[in-house]
């Protein structure tokens, strides 16, 4: 479970209202990670988002369009 | 600090929990049931009343009460923890409740004595006992109150911090509160001026055409009444439960201000198929429908990177390496992996069947089935499961034993589901068709559906047994002792915002585009009811 | 960190966010697309037809009458087949159709809501009483497919189905007055 | 650094205003444009429909659709009964008066239908219990001559609708003799599922789904309980030979010529003895 959050880290953290609670979440490791960080998201998300709509497209002529006009 | 208000809604927020999981438990087993009886196992077991009965159940217990209940409950949650104020009127609260619970009442006895066996989804003019529609009626009215609460709260947090941005958690339940006021105009005037007089006997034609599109306004958008709950967990309690950041708290907000625009103007694509609207209107439906997917795409991309801050800080190297470091032993995360999951079934299956003229191929099948099934009872219900496990110990003071029965859980629910749907999908291209109590398996088109329905009843069996488990994980806490450490909820942006446009902090601005939205959508095909109603239909009472 | 380093950061953020938006907008074009594309070449339309016709006097009509249901063949050759949808029965129980020609199928309901979707095809469409529906297809490969209601009708919607003969084109032929009925096999 | 401009939410306001109004709109419009006007015209010009029309088709204020022209039908009403259940039939019926019904039965009906609705002959029909839009259609068919009986046609012209109504409520009110049969003992079990469950591989639905009371079915569908077991075997061999004919698109018929003689005369003991 987490620990008492470091008075040191309270000053320095993003949270500083009573309503963001600090987190255990380092500012300089944030900072060094925030410098890949979307490219993971964007790949994984990306090519999955993707794949749907290329199934979808598949689906529409391979599968819809051979089975007869509608209208 | 954040948390001591939860005293203030305890036993609120835990009566409307235990009123949903009651009635989804019912309903998973009366769900499972049905997956028996029309399967060849089952065959000639139930007669067709009681078939229908319970599909009437099964349909208004998960889709109204598991998910009215659910939605005000966590309302109430987050209108303390995230404001962290006690709740306005909250004796308006418990009366919310009370009359939300005398309409389930009402409708449970009108279903349960049979003289309700029109579907969660009412098909005038087959016409139930009035009981049934005024019960539905009453859990409306009591959602209404639960809106008037989170929107008084919101307004009364935002007098006290003037200029402030409201909470991310809080702005989305009031987005929610916002829409689902929108939203329910739609059944009301039906139910109201059309079915409700019916069932009573003062009239006895119903204009069917016009029933239909008054449903469908709410039809649609119901179901991100249900969906937003998951989002707000997605957004504020998955990147702190994993460890990270939540990615931008901007997108968050803008993901809310989409759904409560866009999924009001999208209803009549339950109508595709309907004689009723010319192919002008419908097409106007599908392409906002097609927007109607951009808040998915957005928050898939957002929460997926705040994943990857969390993994990335716990040790994940290289493009995907953040995958494997990230917490999944924690309930949290392991159902935002197995939900994003399900979603992407659920989300391609949609696609399909906004697809215009696509839609020819798969309404009113198994496809449709398994896309809601996939969504609602995958990716939104596993996320009900995970608010759930998250929330309990804030509301009960106690912690979990152990967190393996509670990945169990996830987990057959998760597997469940999908060798529940993936089935629904090959069968629904093969054109088995809905709500049926018995197919007859000996036709030479039918027979090849057998094993595979055989196969989508054993993952309604592990739903079940999920189901169960998930109830007694629940209860398992209220008999543990250990007493809870005080963990925080809510997580925190990269950067929190100081300073947010009005428009990204309040609902005016939206409100105008929905009502603008909303005429051009709905408008004609409303109005030509008016301009040449359809021919009325003798209403066919079920008592 | 400085005060000045996270306002660039969080614009690198939103301009990720609105790289990835565009993303989306691509894919969500090309959905739309291909389904505006069929539209304008092939006619390709959900089934519309908003034709207002009184459920209650349905069987008094000229066109629904018990008479004229089924398949008839038009003097242009123009293929309708006129079907009812009523509780618990499709009239005819068997409708015969043409293998690759222009098929309309015309369908009222006098009672309650039905629907209808011809297995393996996609003449899918909501039968509402009040309206006359109608879907427009052309049948793909001969054989006998199923028809079955597939909207919650009442007690007896699971035994409500038909069946579609659909005839290559040598078998397809009318009689004296441009009828069709299924072979009986 | 923080510009006491942009402090400001309402002037952080203005973009989020504009942009959103214009993309709102933008898309909307492009819908309108796209589904209302191009679509439709395109279409149209292939299946040689002119513009104008093809686009009240598309908005639904003509019939049709944009790219296929519209059959024509024109072919004679041949209705097999007359019988229209609008609104103020309903209320005709809703506004029965029992005794004034009894007067009338005692003056005509009771000869074979006797005073508490329980038939003299195998022939005629119980009424007790029956419902009044079945008695009323029966009735109005003898009338119009869409059933055809040489003793109901003649006393049949005699009734004026309200005195259809009365009688149709008076026989109505008269109570079942055995509302609840003991045993379903001696009857085959795949009668019970015929009633029941009906037979899909036959297209056969329940008895049930139409005539038991409430089950939401036709409204004219008679309730066959403690109905006379000559009477509804006789009935099912009309219908499926074609003899009677006032079953509003051949229901009846369709379903008794699938019927097996066995079925027939097991299905009119079943609900002879009384089940619903």
């Amino acid at each position: 479970m987490a620990r008492e959050p470091d008075p040191r880290l309270q000053a320095s953290s993003a949270a500083d209202s009573r309503f963001d609670v600090a987190d255990e979440v380092d500012e300089a490791a944030l900072a060094a990670v925030m410098r890949y960080v979307p490219l993971g998201a964007g790949v994984l998300a990306g090519t999955a988002v993707a794949l749907l709509v290329l199934g979808y497209l598949l689906i529409y002529a391979l599968v819809f369009i051979p089975r007869g006009t509608v209208g | 600090m954040g948390e001591c208000p939860v005293r203030n809604v305890e036993r609120l927020c835990l009566a409307h929990f235990w009123v949903a999981f009651a009635a989804f438990l019912v309903a998973a087993l009366l769900g499972t049931w049905q997956m028996w009886v029309r399967s060849p196992l089952g065959a000639n077991i139930g007669t067709p009343s009681q078939y229908f009965l319970s599909v009437t159940a099964h349909g208004v217990a998960m889709a109204y009460v598991l998910t009215t209940f659910f939605i005000m409950g966590f309302g109430y949650f987050v209108a303390v923890t995230a404001l962290a104020r006690p709740l306005p009127g909250k004796a308006w609260a418990w009366g919310g409740f009370w009359l939300a619970i005398t309409g389930v009442a009402l409708a449970l006895w009108a279903i349960l004595t049979g003289k309700a066996s029109v579907l969660f989804t009412f098909y005038p003019p087959l016409t139930g006992s009035a009981f049934f529609y005024i019960g539905l009626v009453l859990v409306v009215i009591g959602s209404w109150i639960w809106c008037v609460l989170m929107l008084v709260a919101m307004g009364a947090w935002k007098r006290e911090n003037p200029g402030r941005p409201i909470p991310l958690a809080m702005f989305g339940t009031c987005a929610n509160a916002v829409m689902w006021l929108w939203t329910t105009v739609g059944v009301a005037v039906e139910l109201l001026f059309q079915v409700i007089p019916a069932a009573l006997g003062l009239v006895q034609t119903i204009d069917v055409g016009l029933a239909r599109t008054l449903f469908s306004w709410t039809l649609h958008a119901i179901v991100y009444f249900w969906l937003i709950p998951a989002y707000i967990a997605f957004y504020t309690m998955v990147p702190r439960a994993a460890g990270g950041r939540l990615y931008s708290d901007t997108m968050g907000r803008l993901t809310f201000i989409l759904f409560l625009i866009y999924s009001l103007p999208v209803g009549m694509h339950h109508l595709l198929m309907d004689p009723e609207h010319g192919n002008g209107t419908k097409f106007i439906q599908v392409l906002l429908t097609a927007f109607v997917s951009v808040p998915t795409l957005l928050t898939i991309f957002t929460i997926t990177a705040s994943l990857e801050i969390a993994g990335r800080l716990r040790g994940g190297r290289g493009v995907f390496g953040w995958i494997a470091s990230l917490p999944w032993e924690r309930p949290m995360v392991l159902a935002t992996g197995l939900g994003f999951i399900m979603l992407g079934f659920g989300g391609f299956g949609g696609l399909i069947n906004m697809g215009y003229g696509m839609n020819a191929m798969v309404h009113n099948t198994s496809w449709v089935t398994a896309h809601f099934h996939l969504i609602f009872g995958g990716s939104v219900v596993i996320m009900y499961f995970a608010i759930a496990y998250e929330v309990w110990p804030r509301l009960t003071g106690r912690e979990y034993p152990s967190l393996t029965p509670l990945r169990l859980q996830l987990w057959l629910w998760f597997i469940g589901m999908m060798v529940m749907t993936v089935p629904w999908h090959w069968l629904g291209l093969q054109g088995q068709w809905r709500r049926v109590a018995n197919f007859n398996y000996a036709d030479p088109i039918i027979a090849p559906w057998g094993p595979w329905v055989v196969v989508s009843l054993a993952g309604g069996v592990i739903l079940l047994v999920s189901a169960l488990l998930f109830v007694g994980n629940l209860l398992s806490l209220h008999r543990s002792t250990a007493m809870v450490v005080a963990r925080p909820l809510y997580a925190l942006a990269v950067h929190p915002p100081r300073r947010v446009p009005a428009a990204l902090n309040g609902f005016g601005l939206w409100n105008v585009l929905v009502l603008i939205l909303m005429l051009v959508a709905y408008g004609w095909p409303l109005a030509q009811f008016a301009v040449e109603p359809s021919p009325t239909a003798i209403v066919h009472r079920v008592e | 960190m400085s005060e000045r380093q996270p306002d660039m950061q969080e614009r690198r953020i939103l301009g990720t966010e609105l790289l990835w938006s565009f993303g989306v907008g691509v894919l969500i074009a090309a959905t739309l697309s291909i389904i505006v594309l069929t539209a304008l070449t092939m006619g390709i339309n959900p089934p519309s037809n908003v034709e207002r016709a009184d459920p209650k006097t349905l069987h008094l009509s000229g066109e629904f009458a018990e008479h004229n249901l089924g398949t008839s063949v038009a003097a242009d050759g123009s293929v309708t087949a006129r079907i009812i949808a009523t509780q618990f029965m499709f009239v005819p129980h068997c409708i015969a159709v043409p293998e690759g020609r222009p098929v309309t199928l015309r369908l009222a309901a006098p009672d309650v809501i039905h629907g209808i979707l011809i297995t393996g095809t996609n003449v899918n469409t909501m039968v509402v009483p009040g309206f006359v529906a109608q879907v427009h297809t052309q049948f793909t490969r001969s054989g006998d497919l199923l028809m079955p209601c597939h909207e919650y009708c009442g007690l007896g919607h699971s035994e409500m189905w038909a069946t579609v003969q659909v005839l290559p084109e040598g078998d397809f032929r009318p009689d004296g007055n441009g009828r069709v009925s299924c072979a009986q096999r | 650094m923080t510009d006491p401009r942009l402090s400001d939410p309402h002037v952080l306001d203005q973009p989020w205003r504009v942009w959103a109004s214009v993309g709102v709109l933008g898309i909307l419009l492009f819908g309108v444009l796209l589904g209302v006007l191009i679509i439709p015209v395109v279409q149209g010009r292939s299946a040689g429909i002119d513009a104008f029309t093809a686009i009240c088709r598309a908005l639904g204020i003509l019939p049709g659709s944009p790219a296929q022209p519209q059959p024509a039908s024109v072919s004679p009403p041949t209705p097999v009964s007359q019988v229209i259940w609008t609104p103020d039939v309903l209320q005709i019926l809703a506004r029965g008066n029992p005794e004034r019904g009894r007067a009338k039965v005692v003056e005509v009906c009771v000869a074979c239908h006797g005073e508490q609705g329980i038939s003299v002959s195998p022939d005629y029909p119980n009424l007790n219990g029956q419902s009044g839009a079945a008695i009323y259609k029966q009735l109005h068919d003898y009338r119009t001559g869409s059933r055809v009986n040489q003793l109901m046609t003649d006393l049949a012209k005699a009734l004026e609708e309200p005195m259809i109504a009365d009688v149709a409520a008076y026989y109505a009110g008269q109570p079942k003799r055995n509302p609840n049969p003991a045993t379903l003992g001696e009857l085959p079990a795949s009668i019970v599922r015929l009633v029941e469950l009906g037979d899909p591989s036959r297209n056969i639905p329940p008895c049930a789904a139409c005539h038991r009371p409430g089950s939401g079915g036709p409204i004219e569908a008679p309730i066959l309980s403690e109905q006379g077991r000559e009477y509804l075997a006789q009935q099912l061999r009309m219908y499926a030979s074609g003899e009677r004919r006032n079953d509003v698109y051949a229901r009846m018929r369709v379903i008794a010529a699938r019927l097996t003689p066995a079925e027939i005369d097991g299905l009119s003991r079943y609900y002879n003895a009384g089940f619903r």
